[in-house]
């Protein structure tokens, strides 16, 4: 066990913390939020150059040998910059997605476009009522004119108004929460019968809804192989999203920090006020904690089934508070300044905000820790001791 | 101690609850759902209508055009307001200036601004805090230099909130710069369409406008618009806290919110069940619930102290630091029992706003789902104006428990 | 509506505060909690003198005529002097039920022998499974030989110990949660069958698990009457334990706040850190809750049933909570010395734990409260506005 | 990041288990499930058993004593002694007195107290805090005058814990008057037979006896009992604190407390169903748990880190003030996971104990629940003692925030 970087490893925290530093400033981030795209398609041809599309994939799967680990490094960068690419979207959700697929040289292709970068992918997944249960989609997938048609709807998709291409699940049978029966389509941007309601989302990062008519799709996954893959891109998408809040946060604490060291109100620097140092002290124990509640999500990525299933929740749901917990406090503690538009620090609030909705939230994961974690009398052997 | 409800009470809340049914027109119902931030026409129409009733400043003096209601019937009436969705209307001049006005200033200004404010022909705008000067207000720069019949008053204000929609500011300004810092201040009433004004817009993070910053350059005020004695607006602004100790509280907004939230909660769908039914959110609806209890009682014990009653200051100073807790945990749920569009940009799009260029807005078709997150994201605030929570602490810790 | 005394509860606080400061101090107190029966029979008699057994109940009814306000003066001062003496069990929790059966000469003869203060009377009520659920009741009741025999068990009796004369709950018909089949009896303390086995609290107030196998019982009241009594004596005895945790958080507050204005660290006395400030401002503000919520749940007796109980919920679930947070802060701000048995501080929490305990705990009564609270949508009166 | 399981950890986890299991004397293992405040004869016995392995104070440098397990090793062997319920052993002398003899005191010291230490036959206490020095260490007035070959000790030491069993006592004590307050301490080891030297019991609120005041009344204490140089002594205390870095978190103490509740609510019934079943005690107890998980793996996080990396102030400080909330959360559950019994004095009457005269204790008859409830109340303690989280949080403000 090792929590130091890799040398592969600290290269890719390099590239990501050179590129916040050079290329995405907050007055650049802040126009990029006001234009029309979202994003910058500039910055997303980079991110291909410099391999990040694949970094949480390994060599094996056709990415670049990160795995879990590679992706967390992205995203806690990506926190700290309040990056608006899509690449969870992308990189996460749809490419993780595909790497979940069964081997085959239909997969072998996708990986590899999307390791490119081109066009954008969005993994369309969740629905209304879902409420982060992976296993439920309502969406109906039926056979007409030797094709698939999919008819249904999906909301809040990340990426959903950049991508050119979407992984779409949809029920072939069962009822609407069962975990078998399911099955994972790739659908055209541009397909006939889908419609897209884009909007924005308060972190400023584009969304959309989609209505599916009949909408034709490619089955590329059915069944237990179509759930694993939507378990992996799940597991993948909470682990970067926990990354991505603790970079958040992280950010937030210390140029509260620095704000309060520099702040005078009442003749003296705000540094100076106990109760103000104390909550300070509070806001890092929840961010060095959700650093450790990250590297028992990494750790258990590796490990069986169920263990991961129960890690990853645990995460959600302690990362999710504490980052609750350490932005909105960062507000708190510049005072009317911190609720500006203008300033960094509200949007971490934001973001986290959103972060802890996305993909299940505390309540969703603690219900999942809980179906996970039993309760029961002590142990055989301990019984046994004495 | 005797609790035996007044009957008196409930029948004027009919009252109230009548005239708002039978007067409130159905446009202004509407947007009062959204809850955002209120449009000046839509006020100016409340205003006129409520005048027309003397009910437009109950809380001020009967002889300026309030009310000699109990303190319980002030309370009924701004519950049955918020229950019936009135925007909020301008509670700069409502709650703070016109109280100033009524209690401190000569005839001449009495007869001048009450009525318009009453008849909401004039707007204000707020004028304390200074970029130097949050918690701290005691600090402040802003200068008035007397001149003839004129101040000249130099300097900049910020969070002058609603300022962008004002006809009038009324701000503290320093008067005596040797004097010990609360003693030099003065409480001046400004047009804001003077020469050397300017308001410049602070979006806040809700992507909605409210807060401003204004800024005085050698602008002339005439001398007739300083309310009572010059360097005595310390006293005044700390009076003015004291008129509605109970407003800090923002129990009947709270409970206008908890009828919302229990709404989308109840319509929201999770998993084919109203998201009421699951467990772990109807819990958090009721912990919230139990909170504003006991807040709201204790906005009634402070309603129903007598004068001065010392034993008061402890109950007091907690409403401010519980009540903003509430305001904004409340609309934190709201956005929640929203689901996925609970996280999304949901702009006003039928009454006026100041929205900024947006991508359409998710197919939300509830209006009482309208504005909700943005609320959320607003609501941070709640805890840092009106004096920090922080500073609330420091009150309580030295003021009440004498630490 | 008047939140102040009355002059007749204004001489009622006055004289507990007057027993409080006069025979109650701390080391007599200290002193009573080491002796066999664990508090003062002349007390007892004291108390009867002073009229404080009938205080909580109406003229008509056979008291001074003075309801749940008496009740909450006089616990309030109790709590402020940690009193061990077991009113709650004879004055409240026998008195009220016994006040709440249906008017007969029985009743009036019992009331009166009760409001005297001889013999010391207790409700045994509860049971191990029930956790504050008033219609559980598994003890059996059944006729033979022309006598009601009653055979279970009844766990943590308050007052178990010292009463002459039990009140017990035990089941005529109907599933063990039926709210109806419950009949209400009287049995003596010397019963054949009875069994006590006692024991203390960690607030050093004496208890008693009740063993019964055929002890004869008179049966006062059954069915709904039943139901109503022990619901009667349930309300006031919540109502009876949420003033003297507020009473105990009160005084552990300012208790603390002498503390710190004259222990030395740092060069300086504790008052003027003010991370400490800060603390104490929160712990105020529970404190003053607390109250609010006192007043609220006392408002709401006089109300239909379905608010009584939902008030009196929310009271227990919001005290219980201020309580532990004040009276373990209490112990915190107090540091070493407050950990030790010979200071008062601590053992306003350890009293604090236990009430928040009996009678139903907090996740009960949020249970109970979210009963009697809809969640529905907007009003119909309210939608039709706009 | 590389988080492969080490198979080698595993099979060390198996070795000490068994171990244990072969060797666990089964009254011992029955006190152990009280976890009260451990038995001298209980420790004495068990510390022979260790010390026949070699495991008495893995911790120890080899050469002491000691083991030359990975960081990660001794952790395990934690864990699988407070799994396995092994009584708490002297703390003091393992984990305080030792570690300082080892790396400050001559060769003579060592000689004579480590050995012994190692089999149990010397017990301690510690001499730290003062009745006017808690949480402000450094203003300690104990004093220690030179004449001759001794030092003569005069002053008051509280909260000694476990004086009231122990033979010796470490203590800081003034040797300077006249230097700064860090300067001019050292650090004594004091027989508790000597002349002069009172030991008085400090009863806690849980009824038992672990805390004592000490008092020094002209003792003397051979020059040859001071370790290290003189007036250094608050160098070595510092240091002392280093050497178990992530001991104040309790973590494996808590780990084998949450397998007791989860064993009290899967036991105790709520209405026909057990506790476990009742979803808000359930989610209580998931809460919890996710809280241990986050600070176990900031244990590791410790354990893994080299020397001195400065990266690991920030989590290292996070363990004392977490761990302690936990530590006295987690025994909280477990007393209201009994239901009414929860609020019982349940003394333990077969161990020895230091219980006053007292009634008997209600029908509890699973012996896990013994004890529980005046746990709960001595937790209490966990965040006041080895500096108070109030202090902890200035450390983390100045020391890693640098606020």
């Amino acid at each position: 066990m090792d929590f130091n970087h890799t040398e592969e490893q600290t290269a890719l925290a390099d590239s990501v913390a050179r590129f916040g530093e050079r290329d995405y400033d907050w007055d650049s981030r802040r126009k990029l939020a006001r234009s029309p795209e979202g994003y910058s398609p500039a910055n997303w041809a980079t991110f291909a150059e410099l391999g990040w599309f694949g970094a949480g994939l390994s060599e094996e799967e056709g990415g670049f040998g990160g795995g879990p680990e590679g992706t967390a490094i992205l995203f806690e960068g990506f926190g700290r910059m309040l990056l608006l690419e899509p690449v969870m979207a992308h990189a996460v959700l749809a490419l993780q997605a595909l790497a979940g697929l069964p081997g085959n040289e239909r997969r072998t292709d996708l990986v590899e476009q999307a390791v490119m970068g081109d066009p954008v992918m969005a993994l369309a997944h969740d629905e209304a009522e879902g409420w982060g249960l992976v296993s439920w989609v309502g969406t109906r997938a039926g056979q007409a004119g030797g094709a698939w048609r999919l008819t249904g709807g999906k909301i809040r998709v990340p990426g959903g108004q950049a991508a050119g291409q979407f992984l779409v699940s949809a029920r072939l049978s069962g009822s609407i929460d069962d975990t078998d029966g399911i099955g994972l389509f790739l659908v055209d941007g541009e397909a006939a019968g889908l419609t897209r309601k884009g909007y924005r989302m308060v972190d400023n990062h584009l969304v959309a809804d989609l209505a599916l008519d009949g909408v034709e799709g490619e089955l590329l996954a059915q069944g237990p192989d179509a759930l694993a893959a939507l378990t992996r891109a799940t597991h993948h998408g909470i682990a970067a999203a926990c990354a991505e809040m603790l970079g958040a946060m992280d950010a937030a604490l210390w140029q509260t920090r620095d704000y309060l060291l520099t702040r005078k109100q009442f003749g003296t620097t705000l540094n100076n006020f106990q109760a103000l140092q104390h909550r300070m002290a509070d806001m890092l124990i929840e961010v060095e904690l959700s650093r450790s509640m990250l590297f028992q999500a990494l750790a258990a990525m590796a490990g069986p089934e169920g263990e991961r299933d129960r890690a990853l929740a645990a995460a959600k749901v302690a990362i999710s508070n504490s980052g609750i917990f350490v932005t909105r406090n960062a507000i708190q503690l510049h005072g009317g300044i911190g609720m500006t538009e203008e300033l960094m620090v509200g949007h971490f609030y934001k973001r986290v905000w959103v972060l802890a909705s996305l993909l299940g939230n505390a309540d969703h994961h603690l219900d999942q820790f809980m179906d996970h974690t039993p309760i029961e009398p002590v142990p055989a052997d301990i019984a046994a001791l004495g | 101690m005797d609790f035996t409800p007044n009957p008196a009470d409930e029948a004027f809340r009919q009252e109230v609850r009548s005239f708002l049914q039978a007067n409130l027109p159905a446009d202004i119902a509407r947007h009062g759902k959204r809850d955002s931030h209120s449009a000046r026409a839509d006020i100016e129409r409340v205003m006129k209508m409520l005048n027309s009733r003397g009910w437009s400043a109950p809380h001020w003096p009967k002889e300026n055009g309030g009310t000699d209601w109990s303190p319980r019937q002030k309370f009924i009436y701004l519950e049955e307001m918020r229950r019936a969705r009135v925007p909020v209307l301008d509670r700069t001049a409502i709650d703070l200036v016109g109280p100033v006005i009524c209690h401190f200033a000569n005839d001449a200004q009495k007869q001048h601004f009450l009525p318009q404010i009453l008849n909401g022909d004039c707007f204000w705008g707020q004028g304390f805090s200074e970029p130097n000067s949050g918690s701290d207000l005691a600090s402040l720069t802003t200068s008035a230099r007397r001149e003839g019949d004129h101040y000249i008053v130099n300097g900049q204000k910020i969070w002058t909130s609603e300022a962008q929609r004002a006809d009038w500011i009324f701000a503290l300004v320093r008067t005596d710069p040797a004097a010990k810092p609360q003693r030099g201040i003065s409480f001046l009433l400004i047009d804001l369409r003077s020469p050397g004004v300017e308001v410049r817009p602070i979006w806040s993070i809700d992507e909605v406008l409210t807060l401003n910053e204004t800024f005085f350059d050698n602008v002339k005020v005439p001398v007739e618009n300083l309310v009572g004695e010059e360097n005595m607006g310390w006293t005044y602004a700390k009076k003015l806290l004291q008129f509605e100790r109970t407003s800090s509280a923002e129990i009947p907004h709270i409970k206008r919110d908890v009828i919302q939230l229990k709404h989308l909660a109840a319509t929201t769908m999770r998993r084919g069940r109203p998201l009421a039914e699951y467990p772990p959110f109807a819990k958090r609806i009721a912990e919230l619930e139990i909170k504003v209890m006991a807040l709201e009682w204790s906005v009634l014990r402070v309603l129903h102290a007598e004068e001065g009653d010392p034993s008061l200051n402890a109950v007091a100073s907690v409403l401010k630091v519980r009540g903003s807790e509430l305001f904004s945990d409340v609309s934190d749920l709201a956005a929640m029992a929203m689901g996925a569009h609970g996280t999304a940009v949901i702009p006003d799009t039928e009454g006026p706003h100041n929205m900024r260029p947006e991508l359409d807005a998710p197919p939300v078709t509830d209006p009482e789902a309208v504005g909700a997150p943005q609320r959320a994201m607003f609501r941070k605030a709640a805890t840092i104006y009106g004096g920090a929570n922080e500073v609330q602490r420091n009150i309580i810790a030295k003021g009440v428990l004498g630490l």
